[in-house]
């Protein structure tokens, strides 16, 4: 009797008769990221007439719901899950125990440490090196060899964050030994916040050169305040992710670069892959579909285009 | 029996100055909060030489508004020992209706009223079931607060909603004789409350239910009323702050305004309310909050490192309503604490 | 001449518990009308039924003949011109004076409070209870409770209303101030006004009263004019039986010397005046002294609610350590304070958990409680109360005032504590318990307690104690035995500070 | 006339059964969570297949576990009329001490003792804080909040610590006698505080404490001492949930807990603890953190998106207290609410 309200469009679909399920858990619903996660998903479950379920915590810090996620995943004894894991580590008794009970689980966006079927994403600690790299390029356009940077992220502990900002501060020392981060500050993904934390650290270092926002939330506050200062055309920000905001500042000139994932892509290999290893095919252990760095000049590429604008899921079906 | 008067009192309590404004408005915690205030601005200016430049106070004023909006509307309810923990929700959602109906191409002063409205709304609702229903206000929003985020993600698909007319970002960006809009706005609320709280007969009516809903209902107050009203105009405010960040932001952000309630029910309590109603001001909440706000600013500037930035702010929140406590006590006349109120009062109330 | 308030068939009951049960009665304009009736017999349920504070199951209410909605509104009944005094007073600790006195109908411009006009009219209504020197401004929640109180009726006398309620009026104020509340009552008679007065002291009811109707357990027993009953035959009418003597007869107590309770050099807070007290075991101390002359905060400064500026307690010569309850407790004093319901309840407890708290230490062994030794401990002293409950285990604050009165005295009476504070420990209880208090007072001083009793009502504490310490703006002015003592020369000597040569 | 005995008690009336237990036990709003919970569980039940599965309800009692634990130590500080806030930020804080010292090569059981403990002295600061200092409990669990899970910050440098011993992670996960762990825990917590509330003097101090602090004080109860061994308790029981939920996670995750305060605290009041004190069972508050927890777990089970499930989620605690109050009215004595006591509770407590 369990219905599903996801799926594509809960009616049979063409292929329905295989009657695999998948699940498909994100790191948090409430992002657009993650929803055009589950767009892609959605589609691949509409192509290959494949249930798709989709779940996910409210917030990225919340472990232990992504636990009871699985858990009720197993529940629901569904073929296959598709995770996109809060911790590399903290998920694995839980994976053990899916696997255990004969569900294939495949990890997106972050690795764990124990053994899944399969892996696609970014690694993020080397999208970060590449915006630390394009930051120090973007100071280096603007004349300057020296000074401080801010490290605008969304919220501390969070796996993912952490590793991006690792990654940003190893490329920026590899290329930029005299250029230095002030302050790695955490807005807990409130765009409102991350505008006042970089105000405050524009009007608190007078040698501030640029800026990296580790998310999308970051990233628009950072714009914000780049707007609400003037300092659009001198200070150069590098931000992750994309939203239509973003896009929209990226176009105006408040944001010079984003290294864009394609969640869309994580979705539809996703679950592809899931219903392969469900029938016993073989996928590729690990596939990095690579990060681009996307600014005024190519964001009108086609290709860039659609990883700037990806689709994303419909919550009404 | 010839004897005098025996209603004379021995100790008579003739000679303090007339006072009919209520207790709490003379003496009492909300003023203090203006203290411990400024003795932070005093200490923020000489530790850094930014703190007090005009650009910075004009981001701090920017940044405290709409907590300062959302905290007046949640002290509201809080003065009828009510909780609203759905005024976070209510950020969000009226900030996502405001930029969905500018989306669909209504003009902004509609749109506005209309996100604002939404937000009375959702408050209208809250204070039916507190008043009529007689369910635990702090259940009743809690229901509210869940289920007003999920209308938001289901409207907003969890998208960001934009790109948005021009005129609409200029509300909360743009300044008026030099002041940023956003300060006047809060500054106007501010002194409405106020005025409403202190001078109207509404305003001694929510004193008056939360004091005692059972004796103003004897009174003839009308309680259920008020309650609605309350709940009503924290919806309102919150709607308010929801547009206005939506504003600031220049989008409708689905996600925004999580977590604004513990921050506003803080702002309440650090600027001298209590949980247990009747006590606090307009005046004070907005400070609880410009404290914050400072507090935080004043972290930024410094440079302190995050983590123990947390912890610091931790601290000085304690530090700040000890200090407003204890000057309270040296002020307030001696023994009210040790005598008779303590009834209503809680073993240090929340 | 028609009734201005005529009731029949009147119903309440408190799920299972009929406070009321096909009561009638009939006021007239220009009448004092008396209801009498033990505590718990339903005095109180059918005032707040009268005022629309509560719902009636059955019955006919009708004002000037028209006929009350069963959903009745304390705005409808106010706007029917009937004011009400509770018994529990229902102020709002947190506003001033002034709007406490007009709330729900605060003088106002377009809903601006008009301030100039609150505070005249707040002046015009204190006024009424010559209480002209009370700053209107001043918080609810500072006042001392005999101020409460007369802020309370000034609050309803301000209306001008036909029909005034009063619900045990008196017993938060002293001799005089009774007196005075008295006879503005019998001037508002006078005026035709009709008034409904409730009260445990008879002789009240016999100065002022026209009729009585008498309720016992929630039906009325007897209504008839005040000259057709004597004390007796009204008391016999509330208990069902009679009452013979109201006070003991005080037995020449054998006075063994040394003093059980010793108080040397003690300074209430804020007080100027160091006070000795010596009370020895089986000996009943009162104090005496006019609202105000410190008499209250005495017994809280030896019981050490308030820490003292300075003295020492002893009791039976062991030094008490002095400002906490908790040690004052443990050797031996306990308080019944005078504010039962801010200082004495705990409103969500049962009866029987209200009873026992401060005798936990003594029911429990290890820290743990047995319901069944703590039920054996606590109903006896419970049963003697003469509690109207349903059952000790229902929360205390469904009780009648006068029956949460006697659960405070039992959580001391259960205690086993040898040193007794009572300050106005017959505060709203009924003639027939006062007695059996009285009695019980007596037996314990006769067990060897040594007990202080504070208490406004003179004839009271003539007819209980030994001896009479008067207070004067917290200095002990006089002491007098009982034996010797009349009410002129105590409160001579209480106004003034000397003895008139009356005594 | 002779009457004797005039002492009208029910007992000699006699038609109800004499009772020993308190009056609050045995009708009041906490045996209404368990009615809501079995309708609950009926109507999944019949909804979803893999609901009343074994693996299912292991599934539920393990993730119902913790948060059971948190809001019974959440009800303790509730009963006294306070809050803790910072329950949350404390979980998160003792998952990283043990996982910390595990790391550092102590042996399980000591590793656990400190954590735990840890949770207790922040309890106990918390508790002099609010006892002695006699600042809002709101405001002192507020500061702590924040100040604790920057503690966690500093000190694991908000990385998750592992790989964490083998024996560890078997504390959570693993069965005895076909039952989690947890669920055993979980259900010794529960009885062990219920017995402590009911049964001991310490408890009835708790109650009357939050009944009314200065009348309690002045009945020789110790208030200060209750209070902060109540925070103490609280703290603890945050402290075993952080280790649990370490022990579950195989790991210490910094943010570990975040917004669990929450969760607590709605827990106690669904499960009929008023914020005013003196109303609440250890059993009403593992209740009501069951029944969200089942919620949540069904409308997993049953596939529910998510936006819509957090609007479902939120109008059914509505529903759930609503029924429950309802069912509440029913038994009690009819006019309770409108009468008397009303001094108390606010125009519907919170
Ligand atoms: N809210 C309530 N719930 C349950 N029972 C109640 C409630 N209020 C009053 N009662 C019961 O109704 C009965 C009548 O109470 P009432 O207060 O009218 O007595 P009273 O005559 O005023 O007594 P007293 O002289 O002590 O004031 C008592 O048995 C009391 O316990
Ligand atoms: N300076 C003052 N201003 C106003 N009120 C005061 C002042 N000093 C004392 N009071 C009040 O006057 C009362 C006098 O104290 P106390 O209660 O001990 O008098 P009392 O003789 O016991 O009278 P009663 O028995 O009626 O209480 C106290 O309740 C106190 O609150
Ligand atoms: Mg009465
Ligand atoms: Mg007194």
């Amino acid at each position: 009797k369990a219905t599903s309200s996801s799926g594509p469009g809960g009616n049979a679909g063409p292929g329905k008769a295989s009657g695999l399920r998948v699940d498909v858990i994100v790191k948090a619903t409430d992002s657009s990221f993650w929803q055009s996660m589950f767009a892609g998903a959605q589609k691949a479950g509409e192509d290959l007439g494949v249930e798709v379920g989709r779940f996910g915590p409210t917030s990225e810090t919340d472990v232990n719901e992504q636990v009871q996620l699985v858990e009720n995943s197993i529940s629901r004894g569904v073929n296959a899950i598709v995770l996109a894991a809060n911790s590399e580590t903290a998920l694995n008794k839980a994976i053990d125990r899916a696997r255990d009970a004969g569900i294939k689980v495949i990890t997106v966006d972050g690795t764990v440490t124990t053994k899944t079927e399969a892996f696609i994403g970014t690694n993020n600690l080397r999208a970060g090196e590449q915006a630390g790299q394009r930051l120090c390029k973007l100071i280096g356009e603007q004349g300057k060899t020296s000074g401080r940077v801010l490290l605008e992220n969304a919220v501390a502990g969070v796996q993912a964050l952490g590793d991006r900002a690792r990654g940003f501060r190893e490329g920026l020392a590899a290329n930029c030994p005299q250029i230095t981060v002030w302050e790695e500050r955490f807005n807990n993904n409130d765009i409102a916040t991350a505008a006042n934390q970089t105000n405050d650290a524009l009007g608190a270092v007078p040698d501030l050169v640029g800026v990296f926002a580790a998310n999308n939330m970051s990233g628009n506050g950072v714009a914000r305040a780049v707007k609400d200062t003037g300092r659009t055309a001198n200070l150069p920000v590098v931000a992750f992710d994309s939203d239509p905001q973003e896009n929209a500042a990226l176009a105006d000139g408040s944001i010079d670069a984003l290294v864009v994932q394609n969640p869309y892509f994580f979705g539809y290999q996703g679950v592809t892959e899931a219903i392969a290893v469900s029938t016993g095919a073989k996928v590729p252990l690990s596939l990095d579909p690579g990060a681009v760095v996307a600014d005024q000049a190519n964001m009108n590429d086609p290709a860039v285009k659609d990883l700037l604008n990806p689709p994303t899921a419909q919550a009404s079906k | 029996m010839a004897l005098p008067k025996l209603i004379v009192r021995e100790r008579d309590i003739g000679d303090r100055p007339s006072r009919i404004i209520g207790w709490s408005d003379a003496v009492g915690r909300e003023g203090g909060g203006l203290v411990v205030l400024v003795i932070l601005f005093g200490a923020l200016a000489l530790a850094s030489d930014s703190f007090l430049t005009g650009g910075n106070m004009a981001n701090l004023s920017r940044q405290w508004a709409v907590y300062g909006i959302i905290a007046i509307g949640e002290l509201l309810v809080i003065l009828t020992k009510g909780i609203d923990l759905s005024v976070g929700s209510v950020v969000g959602l009226t900030g996502a209706v405001a930029a969905q109906l500018l989306v669909l191409g209504f003009p902004i002063p509609l749109a506005v009223l209309c996100a604002v409205l939404v937000g009375g709304v959702v408050g209208v609702i809250n204070g039916i079931l507190v008043a009529y229903a007689k369910l635990p206000p702090f259940i009743v929003t809690l229901g509210m607060m869940g289920a007003a985020r999920g209308v938001v993600l289901v409207i907003t698909n969890a998208n960001t909603i934009q790109p948005l007319p021009e005129g609409f970002s200029s509300i909360a960006n743009e300044s008026l004789l030099g002041i940023p809009n956003l300060l006047w706005i809060t500054v106007i609320v501010i002194i409405a409350i106020g005025f409403l709280l202190r001078r109207t007969v509404f305003g001694r009516y929510v004193y008056a239910a939360g004091s005692n809903a059972e004796s103003a209902r004897l009174s003839g107050v009308p309680v259920p009323r008020v309650l609605v009203t309350v709940y009503a105009m924290s919806g309102l405010l919150a709607g308010l702050g929801g547009v206005l960040l939506a504003s600031r932001l220049d989008a409708g952000v689905p996600t925004m305004g999580e977590t604004y309630e513990l921050d506003a029910i803080a702002a309440c309590v650090i600027g001298g309310a209590s949980l247990f109603g009747a006590k606090g001001s307009a005046l004070g909440a907005a400070t609880g909050a410009l404290i914050t706000s400072t507090l935080n600013n004043g972290g930024n500037l410094l440079g302190i490192n995050s983590f123990y930035l947390r912890i610091a702010i931790g601290v000085l929140i304690l530090l700040a309503v000890s200090f407003d406590q204890l000057q309270g006590r040296l002020f307030a006349r001696g023994e009210q604490t040790q005598a008779g109120t303590s009834g209503n009062s809680p073993p240090g109330e929340p | 001449m028609t009734p201005v308030i005529r009731l029949s068939g009147l119903r309440k009951a408190f799920g299972g518990n009929v406070a009321l049960d096909d009561v009638s009665l009939d006021l007239r304009r220009g009448e004092v009308h008396c209801l009498a009736g033990e505590n718990g017999a339903g005095k109180s349920t059918l005032i707040r039924i009268l005022t629309g504070a509560l719902k009636r199951d059955a019955g006919d209410y009708f004002v000037d003949d028209r006929e009350m909605a069963a959903a009745l509104t304390p705005a409808a009944t106010r706007a029917a011109g009937i004011g009400a005094v509770y018994q529990e007073l229902s102020l709002l600790p947190d506003l001033s004076v002034a709007e406490n006195l007009l709330m729900g109908r605060l003088p106002n411009r377009g809903g601006v409070v008009d301030r100039r006009g609150l505070r005249d009219q707040a002046r015009a209504r204190l006024s009424k209870v010559d209480l002209e020197g009370l700053d209107p401004g001043t918080p609810v929640a500072e006042l001392p409770a005999a101020t409460r109180q007369l802020v309370e009726i000034a609050k309803v006398l301000g209306d001008d209303p036909r029909v005034i309620i009063f619900d045990e009026p008196t017993t938060a104020l002293s001799g005089d101030e009774a007196e005075s509340l008295l006879r503005r009552i019998a001037r508002l008679r006078d005026e035709g006004v009709a008034i409904l007065y409730v009260s445990h002291r008879l002789e009240e009811m016999f100065e002022i009263g026209d009729r009585v109707t008498v309720l016992r357990d929630g039906v009325v027993t007897r209504t008839a004019a005040m000259s057709e009953l004597s004390e007796d035959t009204l008391i016999a009418a509330m208990v069902g039986r009679d009452v013979e003597d109201l006070y003991p007869e005080t037995p020449a107590r054998t006075e063994n010397g040394n003093a059980l309770l010793r108080v040397r050099g003690l300074r209430p807070p804020g007080s100027p005046h160091a006070v000795d007290l010596d009370v020895r075991a089986g000996e009943i101390v009162g104090i005496a002294g006019l609202l105000g002359a410190g008499r209250s905060e005495l017994l809280r400064a030896i019981f050490g609610a308030d820490p003292p500026e300075s003295g020492t307690v002893e009791v039976a010569g062991k030094p008490v350590p002095t400002g906490r309850p908790r040690e004052a407790v443990r050797a031996g004093i306990g308080l019944l304070s005078e504010d039962r319901k801010e200082l004495g309840l705990l409103p969500e407890l049962t009866i029987r958990e209200n009873a026992s708290v401060a005798s936990l230490r003594g029911i429990a062994s290890r820290g743990l409680l047995s319901r069944r030794r703590e039920a054996q401990r606590v109903d006896s002293v419970l049963d003697g109360m003469r509690l109207r409950a349903g059952s000790y285990d229902q929360p205390v604050s469904t009780l009648s005032g006068g029956n949460q009165q006697k659960v405070l005295i039992a959580r001391w009476l259960v205690s086993r504590v040898r040193v007794l504070l009572f300050d106005e420990p017959t505060k709203g209880v009924d003639v027939g318990a006062k007695a059996e208090l009285y009695a019980l007072i007596g037996d314990l001083a006769a067990q060897g307690f040594a007990i202080v009793v504070v208490s406004s009502y003179l004839p009271e504490l003539l007819g209980l104690v030994d001896r009479i310490v008067v207070l004067k703006s917290g200095r002990v002015v006089g002491e007098v035995p009982a034996a010797e003592a009349t009410e002129e020369g105590l409160l001579t000597l209480a106004s003034t500070g000397r003895l008139n040569g009356a005594a």
